[in-house]
């Protein structure tokens, strides 16, 4: 309930921030939020858990985070397209994750598909294990294995305290 | 000379281009030739950024934003009819 | 400014929509459908009187004037036509009332021609280029849902033909459309055509003219008329019978308007063809016409043949031709719905589509094959049936303007639209009784009321021809003038 | 394995909010920037096409229990009586007018007809893109 | 760039040319959705290219490109959209009802 | 030089290394041995070229016009957001069609549980 | 009025009689219809004084005014002759019909058939107007074609109903071409105006052509050869049918015709050689053949046949008088047409006095066959007094009225030599004579064979007797008329034919001499050593008969008219399906193909022709890199769609294209279209990958050489004719366009996007309409894939 709310304000904040008005206007926003409950009612049957605001700060780390390992890893794989010879070894391989929502689950998944080499393919059924591609195997075994703990941190600081 | 270094930067995402295309006709897989269209999609998305800004206006900001949707509607929809042959159920199995 | 106007149009786009609310009650679409109908003729004879009183009516939508916003003009040309296509619709609606199944009733039959009739009235009354190509498209949309309804090998089959053809002369439509925008810097029919008459000149004018000759040349059938005897075989009667009617009618409709007012700066070239092609589509519709004895093919064939000659009115393009041609016109919108609604009653009654197959329906069918014949004596242009006013006017224009050979082909096609069908009128409704248990014991009332209204129709245009005769009058002075539809579409104010 | 789109899902949730608000937006600005009933319409039916694809046509229709057929016909009835109210005061067919109207809580408003044409255009486009996707995606009987 | 686009249209109408009159139901198709490619970027040509600003007159004083093609290739657009849908349905129920995608083996019995 | 040119400057830098970088991950949209390591060029130096274009044009408007565009801002989130399951799904695709590893390849842990189809789509 | 009633009348009463034949039970519904030709006979006799003495009655009323359509009828001495035969044949006929025709018959239908009939004759012969001629003329091959199937259960019915309908609807159709380009030379429809207009001076090729259309109108229904086979097949219809329409009335239309317009077109020389020669090959060739008949109306026919050819000839030497000297100076070739006309109203007496006999005959013994006949002269002598009568007055024997005008025909031939317009004249008597010796022949076999000889072969079904006296009233009357006539032809000479002749001669003063006092005994003239070797010669023949009847099955089978006739029917089916069958392949890609082609033959044809090819690389929008690449990714992509393996892939190009179309609308400045375009193009996209779960991967177009180079042939030329097209148009800039008028859309619309603007306003209604095709489009895949019709309403497929 609480999570729909919040979208409600994100969208009537949009709208306020589209209409691109010179002041802030109440009425913008009114109307914006109207637009948003229509939105709500429109998509109100599929939402799964309620989400807690005040986590703004964790969101902010995790940003970074997930900036950092993007940067990071295009640099690893420019590196590795402007290397004369490509000495690589793709694979895949499994990762189990302590991780139990959706919404966890899949921050965890697209801050890994961002880390450097390597892309999940596959999430099990119980969504525990991941399967990975990695650009040069050896390595991203390493880099994931560390990288990960962080990552699971992070994201449990969002989404559980 | 700032629309020069944009220009040249266009020219850089349309060479981009032309080399996704090369790989759209060369495959040899189909995965091969929608990941090529993704990219397409992106950076043509990133010219018109930039083209808005050569030509001075916010007119294109919407289509920067549809591009940036419907590139995304579109690699999950080849995706999809790529993994289960159809990319919209009647029921899914979950 | 007059809103009436767009009522042709308006009306059945209204009721088809409504009726989409109520797809599964029946009855209520049937109610809907004649109300819609009898306003639409009570409607358009107003227009048409108000027209011949006060001269051509406009509306320019929006009330952007011309040739800014859109306009749509309502001439005497354009609303006997509209006339007669509301009430020909009428009667194949009744058909229809009585052999559309339930099933068609529910998947939106009755809306989808409405959409096409509304198609086919704007077609006519658009005084806008690009309009047109919309109103087409209304109409041509429609059509193809109609012509897919229900399904089935056959008619699957032949509709993607239908489709894929029309797709191809829509985009040369669009083609033409830029050429002409391209030339001229404009879309309105009127401002066309003013511009075209201040250059005079211009091999360039006659390419566009003869690209827009080709898209109107295979929405009309005249020559490229490929796609026509297939699809218009495989809908249900009623429906094929509202496309023998009406659809071709745009294209002739829209080569007579435009050859008429936008390109005339070379009729050496553009009528000339016209005229070769006419009779090329005569010939080769009298082939197909005597080479079946597949009902529905005779009846195919036998709409190409009147495509040719009424285009011969364009081609002799001389005051008497043209009035002629608007009769015959209006005669071959209520005899080939007749023939459509006749032949599909016979397949219907005996369940055969080959006519050799059948015999002496009259025994059993005596009302219904004294219409046929009459209907057969109609369309063979005998008098005092509406045809012969038109194809006697038509005469005389060709006389007039030396086209011997032309006259001779005309006239002799009638030979064998009479001999196509003397054929079928010897064989399936003359004869000995046949025996068979598959026959229908009675065709329903509806049914011989829609045909009994389109023979008084033929009949009353033929021996009433004298009522008509001002407006046809009107609408081929409107014709030959081009300057009275330009002034009354730029200059309403008579500036 | 059988296939866990949870990622998919998760992600889809939160993107089809952006596209309907793109969507609304676009219809709004469309008289002054690019954008107008079609593309906010078109863009709706995306958003919609993205949930089928996410999920699948029943839990959509669960979500969204809508005859798209009858949106559509609501949609061209209603670009056509902004066609015809006009008439009624004496314009021509299709003559689009703006007024004032004062609305609580909001205020004064400019209400212009267009509005009203383009919000028929786009629930046409809605329900016409629905109406074939669904059509297709649900006949396969043979 | 006129004279880059008209060969540009020029290809596209000789390729989809191609298309159209191939055996394959789906070839048909992209060739009719190949063609009205071409026909829009004919309008848009045939209209001034280039010629002016973004027809938004709020944001630039001027001129600006011609809006009326513009407009006109949008209705085009939307209306061959429709026909394409219309017509891949119409084509996979062909196939369905006739076993084939081949329109050479679509030319029907009452003809021979 | 005031300080709007200087952003304007940045901007224009910006989207220049942008524009070099989506060039250099093209390269590897050709030297890529398969197309999961392919995806890994696109989903990432790919993504990141992108985000960088619009953060300049952004930068841009920001700096000529002083306005915040939120419709970029939106566009970069967007990005964000959906290049990665992009290409997870188009990983997952390739897969489950049958596309098989490059030759060069270690381990394929998930072998054993998605059968692979006999050769490759054509 | 006397001429709108007479046209009036039996028409109401045609329609009348359909409408109350059940009131009537107790008598024979031909009493009802007999007053009408009664009545009428009696009413026109009354106005024979006033005719005869020169006058005319004229009446007219508008039909459609607007284009001089005015039913003007116009009685004088030709139109009384002929209304006279009509009324007064028909009254006999119909009262000869009532015994003739069982109450079992659908009389209902026969008597409006034949009253409409009257109608229409009447009509024909009182017309002025040539569209109302025409009409009339129409009416009458209909109602020729209604009777003649009556029985139409027959096959023969049916055949012969068809045929003589298209014979003579097709000469119709001629002949009103030939109204018509003879009303545009004369600016007039009225028969009677163009009479008095016409000279000399107004021969043109037209008119000759009019006069040619004419002729071919007139000789169909007057069963000239090569016109006439449809008439031996009308002998399908009952007798009293075939005694009225088509020996004594119909088939004398064309008469008429030939006669009403001799004072237009016979100032043309051609008149007199086309109406003689075609006349009297006709009375050779219906003589000839009558002779081999067997069946009596067979017989019957051809003679009508042969007799109309004679009064044809007569006509047609009769108006050489126009031609030689555009005056009349020598009133002996009137005698002619005097003749003509005499031997019009002979041939009606007796040729309806044989077919009634013919018809009792049928009636009473139950055949007609020749073979099977004989010796009734002792069960039936008054049927054979009429048939010798008949017979003799054909035969053209004395004491007969058919002598007379035989007479005169021998002496017209003769007189004709005196012309001198062509050597071949010769051969004209050469031709009367021979027929005639035929003639009499085939007279001899039609009294001799059937009423004398055995009598074995008679039908012994039935007992057979003397027809009823009802049955006889008919042609007793019309044989003591040919006797009457024979000693008192002066009478009908007086105050019938010498009016009629001044119809044909208009311009003769004082008409009284062209009346000639018409006498048994002439002396001994050319023309009485003729009759008498006729009757030596045709005696000699008619004994010799048995020796020399095998002559007639030496000619083949295939050169007969009538075999050329159904050849060209059955062929014009065969080629008809041939030549459809030849481009309508039901290919879509022929189709197309066409479609193409004539595009390019016809537009590129005259772009070529025309030299306007302009190309101006001047004043061009600047090129930037990006979009030169661009451009060559879009060529690539679309020639990339030739060459795709998958469908998948031809589609991820199609897509490619998709952007890059965007992408050149994002060049052009137009936005609008650059986001629609997008979303299009991916809901396409999807559409495609929806449908494709449906229809199967592409297999490689497996095509011959030739289909691919044709195609490749057509792409490019399409591919060049579009581009050569849009260089001339983009160098060609006359005008400015409207469009100026748009950038006002804020002031005008308070809308700024120009292009939006115009969509929701300017041009709304567009707007709308093409979301009523989105509307259509949708119901249309709905239906598509929701609706089949039930197996049981399927189309008829076998
Ligand atoms: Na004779
Ligand atoms: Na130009």
């Amino acid at each position: 309930m609480l999570f729909q709310l919040f979208l409600n304000m994100v969208i009537a904040v949009l709208w306020m921030l589209l209409k691109d008005e010179d002041r802030v206007n109440l009425t913008t926003f009114f109307t914006g939020y109207l637009i948003g409950i229509l939105v709500m009612y429109l998509m109100h049957r599929f939402f799964g858990q309620p989400f807690y605001i005040k986590k703004v700060w964790s969101i902010i780390k995790l940003l970074f985070l997930f900036l950092k390992e993007l940067i990071v890893s295009s640099a690893v794989v420019l590196k590795q397209i402007c290397s004369p010879k490509m000495n690589i070894t793709p694979g895949i391989f499994t990762y189990e994750t302590a991780l139990q929502s959706d919404l966890e689950i899949t921050a965890l998944a697209l801050l890994l598909t961002l880390t450097p080499g390597s892309v999940v393919m596959e999430i099990t059924e119980d969504g525990h294990t991941f399967y990975i591609h990695a650009m040069d195997i050896e390595q991203s075994k390493v880099d994931v294995l560390r990288s990960m703990s962080r990552f699971e941190q992070a994201i449990m600081e969002v989404t559980r305290t | 000379m700032i629309t020069l270094i944009l220009k040249v930067a266009l020219v850089f995402f349309a060479l981009t281009i032309v080399i996704s295309f090369y790989r759209v006709v060369k495959g040899p897989s189909m995965p091969d030739r929608i990941v090529a269209l993704d990219t397409i999609g992106v950076n043509l998305l990133s010219m018109v950024a930039i083209v808005s800004i050569v030509f001075e206006t916010k007119a294109y900001l919407e289509v920067i934003l549809i591009l940036g949707i419907l590139s995304f509607i579109g690699t999950i929809a080849f995706s999809k009819f790529l993994e289960r042959g159809v990319i919209i159920e009647h029921k899914s199995d979950r | 400014m007059n809103n009436l106007v767009v009522m042709p149009m308006l009306i059945p786009l209204c009721v088809a929509v409504i009726l989409i609310f109520f797809r599964t009650y029946i009855k209520l679409q049937k109610i809907g459908v004649l109300f819609a109908m009898l306003l639409l003729i009570v409607t358009n004879i107003f227009l048409l009187v108000t027209v011949k009183e006060q001269g051509i009516q406009t509306l320019y939508f929006g009330g952007w004037e011309a040739p800014f916003g859109i306009t749509f003009v309502a001439d005497s040309f354009a609303m006997l036509l509209v006339l007669t296509a509301s009430i020909v619709a009428l009667c194949c609606f009744l058909y229809a009332f009585s052999t559309l199944t339930e099933d068609y009733a529910k998947n939106f039959a009755y809306p989808l021609m409405l959409f096409m009739i509304a198609g086919v009235n704007g077609s006519f009354l658009t005084g806008d280029l690009f309009n047109l190509f919309v109103c087409f498209e209304v109409m041509l949309l429609a059509s193809y849902v109609l012509i897919t309804l229900g399904g089935g090998k056959e008619r699957l089959r032949e509709s993607l033909k239908y489709v894929i053809i029309n797709i191809f002369a829509s985009w040369l439509f669009l083609v033409g459309l830029a050429m002409i925008y391209g030339t001229l810097g404009t879309l309105n029919m009127a401002h066309l055509a003013e511009r075209v008459h201040q250059i005079h000149q211009g091999p360039v004018l006659t390419t566009v003219a003869l690209i827009f000759l080709i898209v109107f040349a295979l929405k009309a059938g005249l020559f490229l008329f490929y796609w026509l005897p297939g699809s218009y075989r495989v809908p249900e009667t009623a429906i094929a019978a509202l496309f023998g009617a009406l659809l071709t009618k745009v294209g002739i409709y829209a080569l007579f308007r435009t050859f008429t007012l936008i390109f005339t700066v070379q009729e050496n070239i553009t009528h000339t063809l016209i005229g070769i092609l006419a009779c090329a589509t005569i010939i080769l519709g009298s082939f197909g016409a005597i080479g079946y004895r597949d009902l529905r093919q005779i009846v195919g064939y036998n709409v190409v043949i009147g495509v040719g000659f009424v285009l011969l009115g364009l081609y002799a393009n001389q005051t008497e031709a043209l009035e002629g041609a608007i009769y015959y016109f209006m005669h071959d919108f209520i005899v080939k719905a007749l023939l459509f609604l006749m032949i599909g009653t016979m397949i219907y009654i005996t369940g055969r589509i080959r006519f050799d197959e059948i015999k002496g329906l009259i025994h059993h069918f005596p009302l219904f094959g004294w219409l046929f014949f009459l209907m057969m004596l109609s369309l063979a242009g005998i008098p005092p049936f509406s045809g012969f006013i038109g194809k006697m006017l038509l005469g005389i224009g060709l006389v007039d303007e030396g086209m011997y050979i032309t006259l001779l082909l005309g006239f002799l096609s009638s030979i064998v639209v009479l001999y196509s069908l003397l054929r079928v009128f010897l064989k399936s409704i003359f004869g000995e009784s046949m025996a068979s248990h598959q026959m229908k014991k009675r065709i329903p009332f509806s049914m011989m009321l829609a045909m009994m209204l389109l023979m008084i129709c033929t009949i009353g245009l033929g021996v009433g021809a004298e009522v008509a005769a001002p407006f046809v009058k009107d609408a081929a002075h409107v014709l030959t003038n081009p300057s009275v539809y330009i002034q009354a579409v730029l200059y309403p104010e008579g500036g | 394995m059988k296939i866990n789109d949870v990622i998919l899902k998760t992600v889809v949730q939160f993107v089809v909010f952006i596209i309907l608000t793109i969507a609304i937006y676009l219809f709004f600005a469309g008289h002054y920037t690019p954008g107008g009933g079609f593309v906010a319409g078109l863009v709706l039916a995306s958003a919609a096409i993205l949930l089928y694809i996410t999920y699948d046509t029943e839990k959509v229709k669960n979500g969204l229990p809508i005859d798209f057929k009858i949106v559509a016909a609501i949609g061209v009835a209603l670009a056509i009586t902004t066609g015809i109210v006009p008439t009624l005061f004496g314009k021509p067919f299709l003559n689009m007018s703006s007024m004032s109207v004062h609305f609580p809580l909001i205020g004064e408003k400019e209400i212009a007809t267009v509005m009203l044409f383009e919000l028929g255009v786009a629930l046409t486009v809605v329900g016409v893109v629905m109406t074939i996707i669904l059509s297709i995606s649900e006949g396969r009987d043979d | 760039m006129e004279t880059l686009m008209v060969c540009l249209i020029g290809i596209f109408v000789a390729v989809a040319t191609y298309l159209l009159l191939s055996k394959n139901l789906i070839r048909i198709i992209l060739g009719t959705a190949l063609l009205s490619h071409a026909v829009h970027l004919l309008i848009l040509t045939i209209g001034e290219v280039k010629k002016g600003d973004v027809p938004l007159l709020k944001e630039k004083p001027g001129p600006y490109t011609d809006a009326l093609p513009q407009a006109l290739i949008l209705t085009a657009i939307v209306i061959s959209f429709a026909v394409t849908a219309f017509l891949l349905v119409l084509a996979y129920r062909v196939y369905a009802t006739n076993k084939t995608d081949n329109v050479e083996k679509l030319r029907g019995d009452e003809y021979e | 030089m005031n300080i709007n040119q200087i952003g304007e400057w940045i901007a224009a830098v910006v989207i220049l290394f942008a524009s070099m970088m989506s060039l250099v991950s093209a390269f590897g949209l050709i030297r890529m041995p398969d197309v999961y390591t392919r995806s890994h060029a696109a989903t990432k130096s790919s993504t990141l070229a992108v985000m960088l274009a619009l953060v300049g044009a952004f930068l841009y408007f920001f700096a000529h016009e002083g306005e915040v565009s939120v419709r970029l801002l939106l566009g970069i989130v967007f990005v964000f957001l959906t290049a990665p399951v992009a290409g997870h799904l188009i990983c997952r695709a390739a897969y489950r069609s049958g596309v098989p590893l490059a030759e060069q390849s270690g381990e394929d842990a998930l072998k054993k549980f998605i059968p692979k189809q006999q050769e490759e789509k054509k | 009025m006397i001429t709108k009633w007479a046209i009036l009348l039996p028409f109401f009463m045609a329609i009348l009689i359909p409408i109350f034949h059940t009131r009537i039970r107790k008598f024979h519904l031909g009493w009802v219809a007999l007053a009408v030709p009664f009545i009428l006979f009696i009413a026109l006799l009354r106005f024979l004084p006033q005719i005869a003495s020169g006058d005319t009655i004229s009446h007219s009323w508008r039909w459609i005014p607007s284009y001089n359509l005015t039913f003007t009828t116009y009685l004088d001495g030709l139109s009384m002759l002929f209304a006279l035969l009509i009324t007064g044949i028909g009254a006999l006929v119909i009262l000869y019909s009532i015994f003739y025709l069982s109450k079992k018959e659908a009389l209902h239908k026969f008597y409006c058939y034949l009253l409409l009939f009257m109608t229409a004759m009447l009509g024909v012969v009182f017309s002025d107007h040539l569209i109302m001629l025409y009409f009339f003329w129409e009416l009458t091959s209909i109602a020729s074609f209604l009777l003649i199937a009556f029985w139409h259960h027959r096959k023969a019915s049916r055949r012969g109903a068809q045929k003589s309908m298209l014979i003579t609807v097709t000469g119709g159709i001629i002949m009103l071409m030939g109204f018509l380009i003879l009303a545009h030379e004369m600016d007039s429809y009225s028969i009677r105006t163009i009479i008095s207009t016409i000279s000399i001076e107004n021969l043109n090729r037209s008119l000759y052509l009019a006069m040619l259309f004419v002729l071919l109108g007139a000789f169909t229904k007057s069963a000239q050869f090569p016109f006439h086979i449809w008439l031996p097949d009308a002998m399908e219809a009952p007798t009293p049918v075939s005694a009225y329409l088509h020996s004594a009335t119909m088939v004398k239309a064309g008469i008429y015709i030939v006669a009403r317009f001799t004072p237009i077109f016979a100032y043309n020389l051609s008149w007199f050689w086309i109406v003689s020669i075609v006349g009297l090959i006709t009375l050779f060739w219906g003589s000839f053949n009558a002779v081999k008949q067997n069946d009596l109306k067979a017989l019957l026919a051809f003679s009508t046949v042969s007799q109309l050819g004679l009064i044809m000839s007569l006509l047609g030497m009769g108006s050489v008088v126009y031609a030689t000297t555009g005056e009349i100076t020598d009133v002996i070739y009137t005698q002619a047409t005097f003749a003509a006309l005499f031997h019009l109203v002979n041939h009606s007496t007796f040729k309806g006095a044989l077919f009634m006999m013919v018809g009792i005959l049928d009636h009473e013994v139950g055949t007609r066959d020749l073979r099977r006949l004989g010796g009734l002269i002792t069960i039936m002598p008054i049927t054979f007094s009429i048939a010798l009568i008949g017979g003799f007055s054909m035969a053209g024997l004395p004491l007969f009225n058919g002598f007379l005008s035989k007479e005169m025909f021998f002496e017209a031939t003769l007189a004709i030599q005196e012309m001198n317009v062509h050597s071949w004249i010769v051969l004209f008597p050469v031709i009367a004579w021979v027929a005639s010796v035929f003639t009499f022949v085939y007279c001899f076999i039609l009294v001799f064979k059937t009423f004398f000889g055995s009598a074995d072969k008679l039908p012994t079904d039935r007992k057979i007797h003397e027809a009823p006296i009802g049955m006889l009233i008919s042609p007793i009357i019309l044989a003591v008329s040919i006797i009457f006539i024979f000693f008192f032809p002066n009478i009908l000479g007086k105050f019938v034919i010498g009016s009629a002749m001044q119809s044909v001669y208009p311009t003769v003063q004082p008409f009284e001499q062209m009346t000639p006092t018409i006498a048994a005994w002439h002396g001994f003239n050319t023309a009485l050593f003729m009759t008498i070797g006729v009757i030596v010669f045709g005696i000699i023949l008619y004994l010799a008969w048995p020796k020399w009847k095998r002559l007639y099955n030496r000619l083949p089978e295939k050169w007969t008219l009538n075999y050329l006739y159904n050849q060209l029917l059955e062929e014009a089916e065969i080629v008809g399906k041939f030549v459809t069958d030849l481009y309508m392949t039901g290919s879509v890609r022929h189709y197309l193909m066409y479609i193409y082609v004539f595009f390019i033959l016809i537009v590129g044809g005259y772009f070529i022709q025309s030299h306007i090819f302009a190309i101006d690389l001047e004043d061009q929008a600047p090129v930037e890199w990006f979009e030169i690449l661009l451009m060559i990714v879009m060529a690539g992509a679309a020639i990339f769609l030739l060459f795709a393996k998958s469908r998948l892939t031809a589609v991820v190009s199609n897509g490619v294209l998709g952007l890059g179309v965007a992408m050149l609308f994002v060049v052009f400045r137009a936005p609008d279209l650059a986001l629609t375009q997008l979303v299009v193009e991916s809901v396409t996209t999807v559409l495609f990958l929806l449908s494709f779960a449906y229809l199967p991967e592409w297999s490689k177009e497996q095509k011959p050489k030739a289909t691919k180079s044709m195609n490749l042939l057509i792409s490019l030329a399409a591919g060049a004719l579009v581009m050569a097209i849009s260089f001339t148009v983009l160098n060609y800039s006359e005008f400015k366009t409207i469009s100026g008028f748009f950038e006002n859309a804020y002031e005008l619309a308070g809308g700024a996007n120009i292009v939006n603007t115009i969509l929701g306003d300017f041009r709304a209604f567009d707007t709308m309409l093409e979301v009523v095709v989105l509307l259509i489009a949708g119901l249309g895949v709905y239906t598509l894939i929701k609706f089949r019709a039930r197996k049981g309403q399927k189309k008829y497929e076998d």
